[in-house]
């Protein structure tokens, strides 16, 4: 409407029109979803426009949210999620002026290591490089010698944290022979999952049972779930620590601060917002990019409160096995490393 | 909704009665000797007023009344215009209006028409887009009505979808055939993998007793958990080179064709739900079988006294039944998504199809015209999600109210103060 | 107490149940309603107990106007009600049914059941009734189960009682016990309403006699008038109290039963090794008090028993051991006891009902697909044969009255080729000119040559159909009777005396 | 004239009852199963259970086992109790309940042998988990009991969860109570029973439709809202206050059974209350009577004066509010936030729950607890490592149910007027 008073809400002066997709967690899911609109809509008052999110419900719903978007008349559309991959493709291939961003996939269908469309820009992250570090904080952090982690369901995206962490805690047992167990992980999809992105009383519970196994280091891999974990760690009156994944919990929500160790950054906000500030001026490039540590697409959150309680050596010796992982002397395995 | 379906309703009709009673609310229940004397228009105009037709449109509109609420006391705008209210109320009029009517007329535009799109294609696309969520709805409505003219709850939809898209998505990937073959081997694997599925509970309920609400409720939890374990064995359904629970895309030869073109994403699903409808009219009121599934709905133990084998009846109705619902899957991987099968494959449908068969009143027209419905809220509500930021979560309000008040028309009645038929 | 009801009227949409009805209750007196089905009288007491609210008239105690609102003030001015249908919950206790509605309570609500169970003790003492306040109504046979009725009335002090059809489900012992008991309630000064459709017992204990049809009052009659004119002021023409019928001519022995038991679910025997057998065209009639095994036997020759033992042969073929299905086409017509619960499907159409024991084959149903064309003309032919009043072959059996229900279960029955006709209770509830039509259908059917059962806790209906009685008592044989044995030797075996000369 | 007995039970007839045949086929079935497990996958090392907490009076050692050995021991019971269960039944006598529970416990003890082998299970953990993942389903089922023992079908359980997770939420988090919340959710939960009493009692619909359709209804609502307000207010709208853990002195110190029962939020002592009152008053009390009477038989009731719509009304209220506790414990005891969809059916569960605990408020919590068992069972041995896929653990409550209702449960009778409307002229 053109009569509204100046002040209304997110009105712009761009005509740039930037959009996103979130899957089946919607954009409230604490994780992906959130943070790329989050970054979008940084970017977006920064253009001065106002972007146009849309949820899916269920894997129904994206083709249908992408062909409304692109009948929005959308610049850049961003989509959430390994899931929203064939219908990003499909789209991306039939409105080829649209410019795609595709969060954690490949685009790659037919798996020729090539994206499929040209309009496509996907965006990955090796998380288990981030997470490789943080398992080796917990290993040095616990008192107790066991830490442990659970997650939503068995996906790459999801176990590739479970993975790293598992990696960094054996690492360090390997390295300064202390004996440190990893509860609710066993690799590939063995281990502890909740079976949804919810935060229920299964999240809470899964938590109880890791602490119960005396673990006084956790790490809940899949969005809202971590919250469970809080619940549990108050519960429990012990002394156990968090690990965030994807943001910094210690910003993103003040409640995780007593007890959130660290964080495991993918940094989402910001490659998204790059990206959109760029397409915005007309630079898109759709070149993959994979967020690892060399670049700072993914890291490890500061220690915060915690940082008066892990061992004086840990921060540097943090440095060093960083330095090991960027120039190949640490090896990180995961389905993204090469 | 009745048997003959929507086409009935005299809507220019129902306006004018519809004003006419506003202004002679007097004319009302307790009268019933005056009306049996009444001139032959009094008794037209009766009919009308205390009619179905009027009943599902009035229902429709206080459906869509409570709807607008949600909107209005939601919206950035309205409330911004409220806070500045008293000192220029027209605003948040203003406001209200355009969030109402955007809302409204984006649904529409998603749905039926969009007036705003540049080609003819483009405009008469959301129809097309309507019919194709229609099919799934349907199907799996069908299925779900007809246990329960049975007498029975299949609350398992989401299992038997599952269930059944994975088999066909199964059949999809993993043979190599030419199309004449491949399709309908996947379409019938599909549906009989689904059927025995749904069986379970029928033979159960037969056998032991076991109620089959809590059956079907259990197997929608199995069958997930089995479907998500096929999805993760490259032996089974995942895709080769990746490790996400996924199948790989459905070849050509096992896709549903579409049916007015590449321009278009409606596919021979709706034909499928459209002869399905067909085939469970003819089932129910038409088949032996069927007669036998409605007289053990009614009154097992007069089916039983009259030589019905009541225990095999539940069987067939719940072999029947998962089939159309296996269907609504087949539908889904081989139709609607056809880039791979996931453990999301149901999208809901399962259990938006009990709304369907209930709005249906659980006869296959009726279904048939409330599958139309829910898809055309389906597929506007994306357009109204884009345009207009309301989540479609509102869609699923809209939709339960129109059930209720459907279901219950002297409220509708005593809302609008019509007069009612049993006076 | 003096009970006037005043010009009531009640109307159900445009049907008037009850138009202007007036209707006088002294102290003391035991006042008859007679009418044939649908003629409003469980409507009127309906409205008399505050169930339902009439649509004009008035209701006077002492001549004093009352408004009832609910059951609840009715109770409170005096009034008690055994119903047509039981008001007892099955699986409450007799106490707690009795109790139920004006509980004496303890400590939060507690339910003091002591209380109940010395008042339930206290009344049955007062009329020398044997019941257990403890027992579970459900547990307890029809007769016992009307006491608890009565005692619930008689715990809330009523002073006029309404009695609607209470002996249609009583034996000959137990009717008499309950007019003994309606004596005495008179005596002590309760005013009675007594609604039946046995003119024997209106003439045995009526002061006075009102007869209702279609709604209104058609008149008063005398408690010394004949039964065939009190039947004739019901129906409104001549009826044939007893139906005409030529002796048997007994054929070939048709059915064969023996060494039959019967067991239910939970392992208890309701018929316990019995036999004996039927020629072509004999009726053999089933007495007995409700309960009795009567109920089973009827499954078992259907199939319809879980567990049977022994043999039931038909034309020399087995019966035990078939599905109901198998049994109904070796030839066998079913009518059960309840013709709302196994013998009907209320929601659907005449015509649908009338095919029910025939959806797997001809004629109605050819490839597995139903022949409509062919099942609407036989309903229509049906509905004219057997005078079932209904406006069409599409009007749904549930809306029909009980009469017309049950004429509705015997067309489909007889219209079959039957090689035995089991009935069961095949004139519960119906009134003098239904039965009469009924009784004929079954009589033409023995005259055609079938061998037919017939179970009736009516005597009247026993020694009117029966050409040899089997008296049955917890589940076994007592004995197998000619057709005149006395009412009286009829009323000693069913409660299990073998009397002398009978073979058992 | 006495009451006669109608039925008489002589010796040596029952044992032709198939039904009876039922109880010891399953114990067979399940005596396979177990023995299955090892013959196909046999474990070594020791099973450990650690039976001990922290702040237990004293402290029972850990009992170690060889696995193995303790699965055949267990099948050896189980094939005991197979065998007696059918020389019961040949004999003509139902099995004892007892029977069955001796078999349960023996049988999952084995099972769990041979899962753990090797490691260390925390028996206190597993069964005080179970606890804790019951407590909404065993709301949820009172209410279902109560709503369906009056008659009212009840199958909007799902959406009461939902409007008391969401309505306690908001509520605590507005007033920085969590008993707020808690007053909040019953009312939340009242909401769902109102519209429910209107349409069914009032308006005669289709019980089962009502329910279904409120069940959409409250995802729609609460969704709808939670993208719209809750989501963009989230500190000052969803940030919910959590009941803190309330140990019960004395108590909670008894080792096993304390740190199992007593060292549990508010809600699960509200939760003892509410089942054992709600036990006593259905069958001892004046209400209950009335209650179970319009549940039974509404017209006998009616005519006894007792208002039957009003007692279905006020009894359907307060399963509402009952519920509505049930949904409580999602926002204030499980996660400090409401989140979408979040009961993710577990209304159904409890639905499940009711129909198998056959409308009976101690029965129906038992089948709750069972299904919290089963899902913590999952859980514990997910997170210790377990030899079997996560998807089959995470089948297994579901399995379980299925497993129970249909070999243990069979036909069970519903209150003889539920679900129907009462339709006075
Ligand atoms: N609740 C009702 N709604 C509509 N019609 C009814 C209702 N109850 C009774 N009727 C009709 O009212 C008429 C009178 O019924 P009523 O039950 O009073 O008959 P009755 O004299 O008691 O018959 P019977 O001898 O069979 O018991 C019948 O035509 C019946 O169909
Ligand atoms: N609400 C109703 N609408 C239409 N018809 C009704 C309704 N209620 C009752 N009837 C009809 O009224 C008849 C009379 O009802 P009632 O319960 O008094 O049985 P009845 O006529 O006494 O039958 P019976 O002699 O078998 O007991 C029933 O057979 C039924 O068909
Ligand atoms: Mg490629
Ligand atoms: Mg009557």
């Amino acid at each position: 409407g053109g009569e509204a008073p100046a002040e209304r809400a997110g009105e712009g002066n761009s005509d740039y029109l930037p959009c996103i997709v979130s899957d089946a967690g919607g954009f409230d899911d604490k994780s992906f979803n959130q943070l790329s609109y989050e970054g979008l809509k940084e970017a977006a008052d920064e253009i001065g426009t106002k972007p146009k999110p849309v949820e899916s419900n269920s894997e129904n719903d994206y083709a249908a949210n992408l062909e409304s978007l692109v009948g929005q008349g959308c610049d850049t559309i961003v989509t959430v999620g390994f899931a929203l991959s064939a219908a990003t493709i499909e789209s991306a291939k039939a409105n080829p002026e649209t410019e795609y961003v595709l969060i954690d996939d490949a685009a790659d269908a037919d798996f020729d290591g090539k994206t499929d469309a040209e309009n496509i820009k996907p965006i990955l992250y090796d998380t288990a490089q981030a997470a490789f570090l943080a398992g080796y904080v917990a290993a040095d952090y616990t008192k107790t010698g066991v830490v442990g982690t659970y997650g939503g369901q068995p996906f790459p995206t999801v176990t590739i944290f479970m993975d790293g962490f598992k990696q960094g805690v054996e690492y360090y047992a390997k390295t300064k022979k202390k004996d440190v167990k990893v509860v609710g992980y066993e690799g590939g999809e063995k281990g502890s999952f909740t079976g949804e992105f919810v935060a229920n009383e299964k999240a809470t519970n899964t938590a109880r049972q890791i602490i119960d196994q005396n673990a006084d280091v956790i790490m809940p891999v899949g969005g809202p779930i971590y919250q469970g974990a809080l619940t549990a760690i108050d519960d429990s009156g012990k002394d156990v620590a968090l690990i965030g994944v994807d943001a910094d919990f210690y910003e993103t929500d003040p409640k995780t601060q007593d007890v959130v160790l660290t964080s495991v950054l993918k940094n989402m906000k910001t490659s998204t917002n790059d990206v959109i500030i760029a397409a915005s001026e007309g630079d898109f490039d759709a070149t993959p990019y994979v967020g690892t540590l060399e670049n700072d697409g993914v890291g490890l959150a500061p220690f915060h409160n915690f940082e008066s309680k892990v061992s004086e050596t840990l921060p540097d010796e943090i440095e060093e096995v960083t330095a090991g992982i960027k120039d190949g002397s640490i090896k990180v395995n995961s389905y993204l490393a090469k | 909704m009745s048997e003959k379906g929507p086409e009935n309703e005299p809507a220019e009709t129902t306006k004018v009665t519809d004003d006419d009673v506003v202004e002679d609310p007097q004319d009302s229940a307790a009268d019933t000797d005056r009306v049996a004397e009444a001139s032959r228009w009094h008794v037209a105009l009766r009919e009308i007023t205390t009619g179905n037709a009027l009943v599902a449109v009035l229902s429709v509109f206080l459906a869509m009344f409570f709807g607008s609420l949600m909107i209005l006391f939601t919206d950035a705008d309205v409330r911004y215009g409220m806070s500045y209210f008293f000192a220029r109320p027209s605003d948040t009029f203003i406001y209200a209006w355009e969030a109402i009517s955007g809302a409204y007329v984006s649904l529409w535009r998603g749905a039926v028409f969009n007036d705003l799109g540049s080609t003819f294609h483009q405009q008469i696309k959301p129809i097309t887009e309507t019919l194709k969520f229609a099919a799934p709805l349907t199907l799996a409505g069908l299925g779900i009505g007809l246990t329960f003219r049975a007498g029975l709850f299949n609350i398992g939809g989401r299992g038997q979808m599952l269930l059944g898209g994975a088999a066909a998505a199964f059949v999809a990937v993993k043979l190599d055939l030419p199309m004449i073959v491949h399709l309908p081997l996947a379409i019938l694997v599909g549906a009989l993998v689904a059927a025995l599925w749904g069986g379970i509970a029928g033979l159960l309920k037969a056998l032991t007793g076991a109620h089959e609400v809590i059956v079907t409720i259990m197997l929608n939890y199995v069958g997930y958990y089995l479907v998500f374990y096929a999805l993760t064995r490259k032996s089974l359904l995942q895709a080769p080179n990746s490790g996400n629970p996924k199948s790989s895309p459905m070849p050509e030869s096992a896709i549903l064709p579409d049916l007015l073109g590449p321009k278009f994403n409606l596919h021979a699903g709706f034909l499928l739900a459209v002869l399905a409808t067909f085939l469970v009219w003819w089932i129910l009121n038409r088949s032996a079988l069927g007669y036998r599934f409605r007289a053990v709905g009614e009154n097992p133990a007069a089916a039983k006294a009259a030589g019905i084998n009541v225990g095999l009846a539940y069987f067939s109705a719940f072999l029947i039944s998962g089939a159309l619902v296996g269907l609504a899957g087949v539908n889904q991987v081989l139709g609607s998504v056809t880039d791979g099968a996931t453990s999301g494959l149901d999208a809901g449908i399962g259990f938006d199809a009990i709304t369907v068969a209930l709005l249906g009143r659980s006869r296959p027209f009726g279904i048939l015209a409330a599958g139309i419905l829910f898809g055309a809220f389906k597929s506007g509500g994306f357009f109204m999600q884009a345009s207009e930021s309301i989540p479609v979560d509102i869609v699923l309000v809209i939709q339960s109210l129109i059930v209720l008040f459907l279901a219950a028309p002297p409220l509708v009645k005593a809302i609008f103060r019509l007069p009612s038929k049993e006076a | 107490m003096r009970l006037a009801l005043r010009d009531i009227t009640k109307r159900f949409g445009s049907l008037v149940a009850n138009d202007h009805i007036s209707l006088t209750v002294e102290p003391g007196e035991i006042h008859c309603l007679l009418g044939e089905n649908g003629a409003g009288k469980s409507t009127l007491m309906n409205v008399l107990y505050g169930l339902y609210q009439a649509d004009e008239g008035e209701i006077l105690i002492d001549d004093e106007p009352q408004r009832f609102k609910g059951p609840g003030d009715a109770m409170a001015a005096g009034i008690g009600m055994v119903h047509q249908h039981f008001m007892l919950i099955p699986v409450f206790t007799v106490a707690e049914n009795v109790m139920l509605g004006h509980e004496a309570t303890g400590f939060a609500g507690k339910l003091d059941l002591d209380a109940a169970r010395k008042q339930v003790r206290e009344i049955s003492e007062r009329f020398g009734f044997h019941v257990d306040p403890d027992a579970l109504v459900e547990d307890l046979p029809v007769g016992v189960q009307q006491r608890v009725e009565i005692i619930k009335a008689l715990s809330r002090d009523a002073e006029v009682l309404v009695f609607d059809e209470p002996t249609a489900v009583l034996t000959p012992q137990e009717t008499d016990e309950l007019m003994a008991i309606m004596r005495q309630l008179k005596e002590s000064g309760t005013g009675i309403v007594f609604i039946t459709h046995k003119l024997r017992e209106v003439r045995e204990v009526a002061d006075r006699i009102t007869v209702i049809r279609r709604g209104t009052v058609v008149g008063e009659a005398s408690p010394e008038a004949s039964n065939a004119e009190l039947a004739a002021l019901m129906v409104g023409r001549p009826v044939e109290l007893k139906v005409q019928k030529s002796p048997a001519e007994p054929g070939e022995r048709a059915l064969v039963v023996s060494d039959l038991t019967v067991a239910d679910e939970d392992g208890q025997v309701h018929v316990d090794d019995i036999s004996f057998h039927i020629d072509a065209g004999e009726i053999l009639a089933v007495a007995g008090v409700q309960g009795n095994g009567q109920t089973e036997l009827t499954e078992a020759m259907v199939g319809l028993a879980p567990h049977v033992e022994g043999s039931i042969k038909l034309d020399g073929r087995e019966i035990v051991g078939r599905s109901v299905r198998k049994a109904l086409e070796a030839g066998i017509g079913f009518i059960p006891e309840d013709r709302q619960i196994e013998g009907l499907v209320g929601n659907f159409t005449i015509a649908e009902n009338l095919m029910l024991n025939r959806s797997y084959d001809k004629p109605f149903v050819t490839g597995g697909s139903l022949n409509l064309k062919k099942l609407d003309t036989f309903a229509k032919e049906k509905l004219a044969e057997y005078d079932v009043r209904a406006p069409g072959v599409s009007t749904l059996a549930g809306q029909l009255s009980g009469g017309n229900q049950q004429k509705v279960v015997v067309a489909r029955e007889l219209s079959r080729d039957l090689r035995l006709l089991v009935a069961s209770q095949p004139t519960r509830g119906v009134d003098v000119g239904s039965i009469e039509f009924i009784h004929k259908q079954i009589v033409a059917a023995r005259d055609a040559g079938v061998p037919v059962l017939v179970v009736s806790s009516e005597l009247d209906e026993i020694s009117a159909l029966a050409d040899r009685i089997m008296v049955l008592y917890r589940g076994r044989v007592v004995g197998i009777v000619p057709a005149d044995t006395s009412r009286d030797t009829l009323g000693l075996m069913m409660a299990g005396e073998t009397p002398e000369g009978s073979q058992a | 004239m006495s009451a006669v007995a109608t039925t008489v039970k002589p010796e040596g007839v029952a044992e032709r009852v198939p039904g009876l045949w039922k109880t010891p086929s399953v114990l067979g079935v399940f005596t396979v199963l177990v023995a299955l497990l090892v013959l196909i996958s046999p474990r070594s090392g020791d099973s450990t259970f650690r039976w001990s907490r922290q702040g237990d009076w004293f402290s029972i050692p850990d009992v170690s086992l060889p696995a193995n050995a303790v699965v055949w021991a267990a099948v050896l019971v189980c094939l005991l109790c197979t065998a007696y269960a059918a020389w019961n039944a040949y004999a003509g006598r139902k099995s004892p309940l007892l029977l069955v529970a001796v078999f349960a416990v023996v049988a999952v003890a084995g099972f769990l042998a041979w899962a753990v082998a090797g490691k260390t299970l925390p028996v206190v953990g597993l069964l005080a988990g179970s606890l804790a993942l019951a407590v909404p389903l065993v709301f949820g089922a009172l209410g279902g009991v109560l709503g369906e023992r009056a008659g009212v079908v009840n199958i909007a359980i799902d959406g009461q969860l939902l409007f008391g997770a969401f309505g306690a939420a908001i509520a605590a988090s507005l007033t920085g109570s969590p008993w707020a919340g808690l007053v909040a959710a019953m009312v939340a939960g009242m909401l769902v029973a109102l519209l429910l009493g209107l349409f069914a009692i009032t308006y005669w619909v289709e019980q089962v439709i009502v329910g279904v359709v409120l069940n959409v209804l409250v995802i729609g609502f609460t969704s709808f809202m939670f993208s719209q307000v809750l989501s963009e207010n989230a500190a000052a709208l969803n940030n919910p206050p959590h009941f803190p853990r309330w140990e019960i002195p004395l108590l909670s110190g008894i080792p096993v059974v304390g740190p199992i029962f007593f060292r549990q939020t508010v809600l699960v002592y509200l939760m003892y209350v509410a089942v054992f009152l709600i036990a006593w008053a259905l069958y001892r009390s004046k209400w209950g009577l009335r209650v179970r009477a319009v549940g039974e038989h509404p017209k006998a009731a009616d005519t006894v004066g007792i208002n039957v719509i009003a007692t279905r009304y006020r009894t359907v209220l307060l399963a509402g509010a009952i519920a509505g506790i049930g949904g409580a414990t999602y926002t204030l005891v499980s996660v400090p936030s409401f989140g979408r969809e979040m009961t993710g059916g577990a209304g159904y569960i409890a639905l499940a729950a009711v129909i198998f605990g056959k409308w009976d408020p101690i029965k129906a919590t038992l089948a709750a607890l069972l299904f919290g068992f089963a899902s913590n069972v999952e859980s514990v041995l997910s997170v210790i490592g377990s030899p079997v896929p996560s998807q089959f653990m995470l089948m297994l409550p579901y399995v379980v149910t299925i497993f129970a209702v249909a070999g243990l449960v069979g036909h069970s009778r519903a209150p003889a007027a539920d679900g129907k409307p009462y339709r006075k002229s």
